[in-house]
């Protein structure tokens, strides 16, 4: 069933908002997804009628705070397709869930020679905290490479993860929005011993996940990129693989005990929720992920599909040989990412242009600087398209970037 | 709404008052096993004499805590002694049982079949006062301390 | 002057609520504040009308977001009297702010053997950080007793300071409500050549506070307690200290270059800021401080101090030795949370019972389980009061506690 | 509100176009710096060489980026080639102050009497069609980037 684009438009406050006079078009969800009203509302009536620490009150307004914030992380589980609420820890955002497994499964599995394997396509958040062990504990770094098509190269995957202790990569790519066949990489990290970690930041917003069919170790993601609200992200983990694993920051809420002389660990989730959790933030991604699932993952991936579909044709019609496009050629295999070069106009430059007709789009590295390299280019500008998007918002970029090309007169 | 008369039966409150098997046991030969609540503070110490039959011979208490999981280390100290370490296993279901479907709501989990299942056959008796604690999910906690506890005990004592 | 507390009231949406058919009467604010509706209104506001992501996007919405996030810092570093917007950075809460000095400033300064003085009143947050480096590194800990009244037995503390890396400490025991002598101890500090860590926590929110006076390397406090958002907390550090440390945690937004071989580091604050922060939180804090700053801190400190000596008074007035506090005995040196045993009842009790009258009060160890064998006793029953209470609430309280030694008929 | 012309001006848009001064010296002798902006992924590589009477007797720049850091580093490069290190810190001051007003605004920080202060004297000549950038604060890290770089350089290349 086709969405009905413009009543889900509706429910976006800030889509009615206009720049210089003109109506907004929104191309830049990938970066940060704007919020439904119902996310806003249940964090606000949060805010008015339930808000207390949580864990810790006997009161009645703390013993709802304490539901609702559970509530949230229970809905988020259910989302994700994790069987069991407390496999689900909460975080800031991605980037700390995937600093987490570094910091405790890391520290605890990973020792001088020990080999981590990344994909050339990885966002910053995926390679940094593993270069910080490469310096601190002497770990190696393997890079699965990618291909022309702008997809892994897997010709050397068995030998790349020969001896790994842990395969980390992105279920889709935030540059190029190549999508990966996460259960088949998840089978060849297993058949090395490898552990699995996913970056399902991209992803998560744009189709339906089930991390039980994915048979990863963790799967990390970000509340502000599927329409809930900064401040709170996810680690998904193996049970076991969590209980086994250390702590991460220490304070009230991960403890069990606290005497002078040590401490003694919470249960999972808690154990690596130090100090006051998100909660307002929890109830939002409670409230997103419910919306979400409202609308419908499938319908969603379905209409970016054709969106993606529809804006790959208008881009090279119009432009033809002007405009490269970093990334599959069909909406085939790939999510709504759609990053480029246009003539030889540097991206900042486009994006500055098509800001004066309220388009926005990224222009930069996409915190994925390797990945810039591999492709020989300083920064691309990337359109990248959600739910409420249509053809009209497309076709307001492809307008753009011909006022762009008449304005740099190349 | 539920009043505090559901929280405080006066069962409960007696067992507060009059704490039932309070003591300590040379350990060993006895099994000593802590159990803290992270959350509010409260600690429960048991110590366990299970004979060579698999019978729990004796049993004390120790710790500090609410009324509630004084009371309920109290009534399970009571429950337990005499009876075999199946007998008592499968009563730490049962309890459990009946406090998870409201402890699972507080965290988000889902009431199961498995509950029911649990609590079938097995006769609760006098803890079935603390029944009404599951009207205040925070105070399950307290309720269900001295029975995690007694389950690793019991693990600990038959060498499980 | 003094605060006009029902219009202050009034503009708190959570507390026109009832429990059980009674107006709340909120004496948790140690633990979580309440929030004034111009801090929900500004985040509403931000998702609505300026939502994007920071730091990245050239279009005009991407810079009115950058701008609004670095507004809240820029707010919030004033309040707290720092000179420079740049030393403070965004962290989850008061409890990741520590841990982020404990692995950053800790590990390039602490190693085997190294003394880090801590006192009995600190809370988890400020304790299990550095039993976790106790354990890993062997540094040692060494704590700063309390006395008969309830405040720092600093009889000993050049002996304890002797040799010392770090001092972390308190403003205000979140427990007994002591406030200490921040710039006194940090002058003891300095003198023993140690560095100094002030748990800000409790204090910012009650009394104002001026980083700059303080000669302390690093300040913590958290969003949530001073009537800002959950999912945001700060560290005010010097600058040239927060140049000097290692990274935290690795992803965007904190490198300057990344390439396969490594990464270099932002400036600070940005090093220290993975990932996409939590953006619509800095701006609500932005608005609490700037709400404070419209109520007064000295105001808000005056009219605590005048409300915490009405119910040290009226509590020992109604119970004499049926009531034990623990804290000092009158307002002076103090902040307004108010520990106390009743009675025999167990504080779990008493707040059950007194939550039947939605008095709102915790119970429990307040996570400063040392402390709590300090005083020999397993848990206590903590009110605390802010700026929107009044007599009526104490009042409240009172009759409450009566109710409670009725009902258990002690 | 600004306009596209304000930032775009046509002098920017011809050192875009014809950036002068491309290119490597041998270094050493020459002093070669990089400067990056983290947030963008512009580069700028600057090749100085300085005689010993203190003199920028020679400039090459490599690197990519937008039109705005590729023409502020063009007629940066134009500007101090043949000027002493002396007058080439007076100028990264002088451009600096004329962009901080804005970038501190951005930032959070207050514009300070400093500012005018730095500007008084110092004739910028073409440089001040940069000006228009302060109208787009996100993009005046694309103008400061060279400058910054330079500042750098300048230090290594006088051992400062
Ligand atoms: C004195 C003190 N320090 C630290 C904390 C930890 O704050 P948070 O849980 O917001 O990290 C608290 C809050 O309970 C506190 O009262
Ligand atoms: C693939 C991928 N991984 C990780 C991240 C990091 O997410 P966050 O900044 O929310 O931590 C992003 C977001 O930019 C992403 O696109």
């Amino acid at each position: 069933m086709a969405l009905d684009v413009a009543a889900l438009r509706a429910q976006f406050p800030l889509l009615a908002r206009t720049v210089h006079g003109r109506r907004l078009v929104y191309l830049d969800s990938a970066a940060t997804a704007q919020k439904p009203l119902a996310v806003l509302d249940a964090m606000d009536r949060y805010y008015r009628e339930t808000n207390a620490n949580v864990h810790r009150g006997v009161y009645t307004l703390a013993e709802e705070a304490t539901a609702a914030f559970e509530a949230g992380r229970a809905r988020t589980a259910r989302f994700i397709g994790a069987a069991d609420p407390h496999e689900l820890v909460f975080t800031r955002n991605a980037t700390e869930a995937i600093n987490l497994v570094a910091r405790t499964w890391g520290a605890a599995n990973l020792g001088s020679g020990d080999v981590v394997v990344l994909t050339e396509m990885e966002h910053h958040a995926n390679i940094v905290p593993w270069q910080m062990l490469a310096a601190e504990r002497g770990i190696e770094i393997r890079w699965v490479p990618i291909d022309g098509s702008y997809r892994l190269d897997l010709t050397d995957l068995d030998t790349l993860l020969d001896g790994a202790r842990l395969f980390s990569f992105t279920a889709m790519s935030n540059v190029l929005g190549t999508t990966n066949d996460v259960p088949a990489l998840a089978a060849a990290a297993r058949r090395a011993g490898a552990a699995v970690l996913v970056d399902a930041c991209q992803s998560v917003a744009h189709e339906p996940t089930d991390v039980s069919g994915w048979d990863a170790d963790f799967v990390a993601f970000s509340g502000h990129k599927m329409v809930g609200p900064t401040g709170i992200g996810g680690l998904w983990g193996r049970r076991e693989v969590l209980e086994a694993m250390p702590p991460f920051l220490g304070g009230g809420e991960m403890i069990r005990d606290v005497r002078k002389e040590g401490f003694t660990t919470n249960d999972v989730p808690w154990k690596f929720e130090a100090g006051t959790p998100a909660i307002a933030e929890a109830v939002g991604l409670g409230a997103a992920v419910e919306w979400l699932d409202g609308v419908g993952m499938a319908e969603i991936a379905a209409h970016e599909a054709r969106l993606t579909e529809y804006a790959l044709g208008a881009l090279a019609d119009r432009f033809g040989d002007g405009i490269t496009i970093y990334g599959p050629a069909t909406a085939e295999g790939r999510g709504s990412a759609i990053s480029f070069l246009f003539r030889d106009i540097h991206a900042h430059d486009i994006s500055q242009v098509l800001d004066e007709d309220a388009v926005c789009v990224r222009a930069g590295h996409h915190c994925a600087k390797p990945l810039m390299r591999v492709l020989g280019v300083p920064a691309t500008t990337r359109a990248s398209l959600a739910m409420f998007n249509d053809t009209d918002d497309v076709d307001a970029l492809v307008a753009a970037l011909a006022k762009a090309q008449a304005f740099f007169a190349l | 709404m539920p009043g505090l008369e559901d929280l405080y039966r006066e069962i409960i409150l007696d067992h507060y008052r009059a704490p039932r098997n309070r003591g300590e046991l040379p350990a060993p030969p006895a099994t000593r096993v802590e159990g803290f609540n992270p959350l509010c503070g409260d600690e429960v110490v048991l110590y366990l004499e299970v004979g060579p039959d698999g019978t729990v011979t004796d049993v004390r208490t120790a710790g500090q805590g609410c009324s509630i999981s004084q009371a309920s280390t109290s009534m399970m100290s009571a429950a337990i002694k005499g009876r075999s370490v199946d007998e008592a296993r499968r009563l730490i279901r049962a309890f459990k049982a009946l406090m998870s479907i409201h402890e699972s709501k507080l965290e988000g989990g889902d009431a199961t079949a498995a509950t029911e299942e649990a609590l079938e056959g097995v006769r609760l008796g006098d803890l079935e006062a603390l029944q009404g604690v599951v009207k205040f999910p925070v105070r399950i906690k307290c309720a269900t301390l001295a029975w995690n506890t007694l389950a690793q005990g019991l693990d600990e004592a038959t060498g499980a």
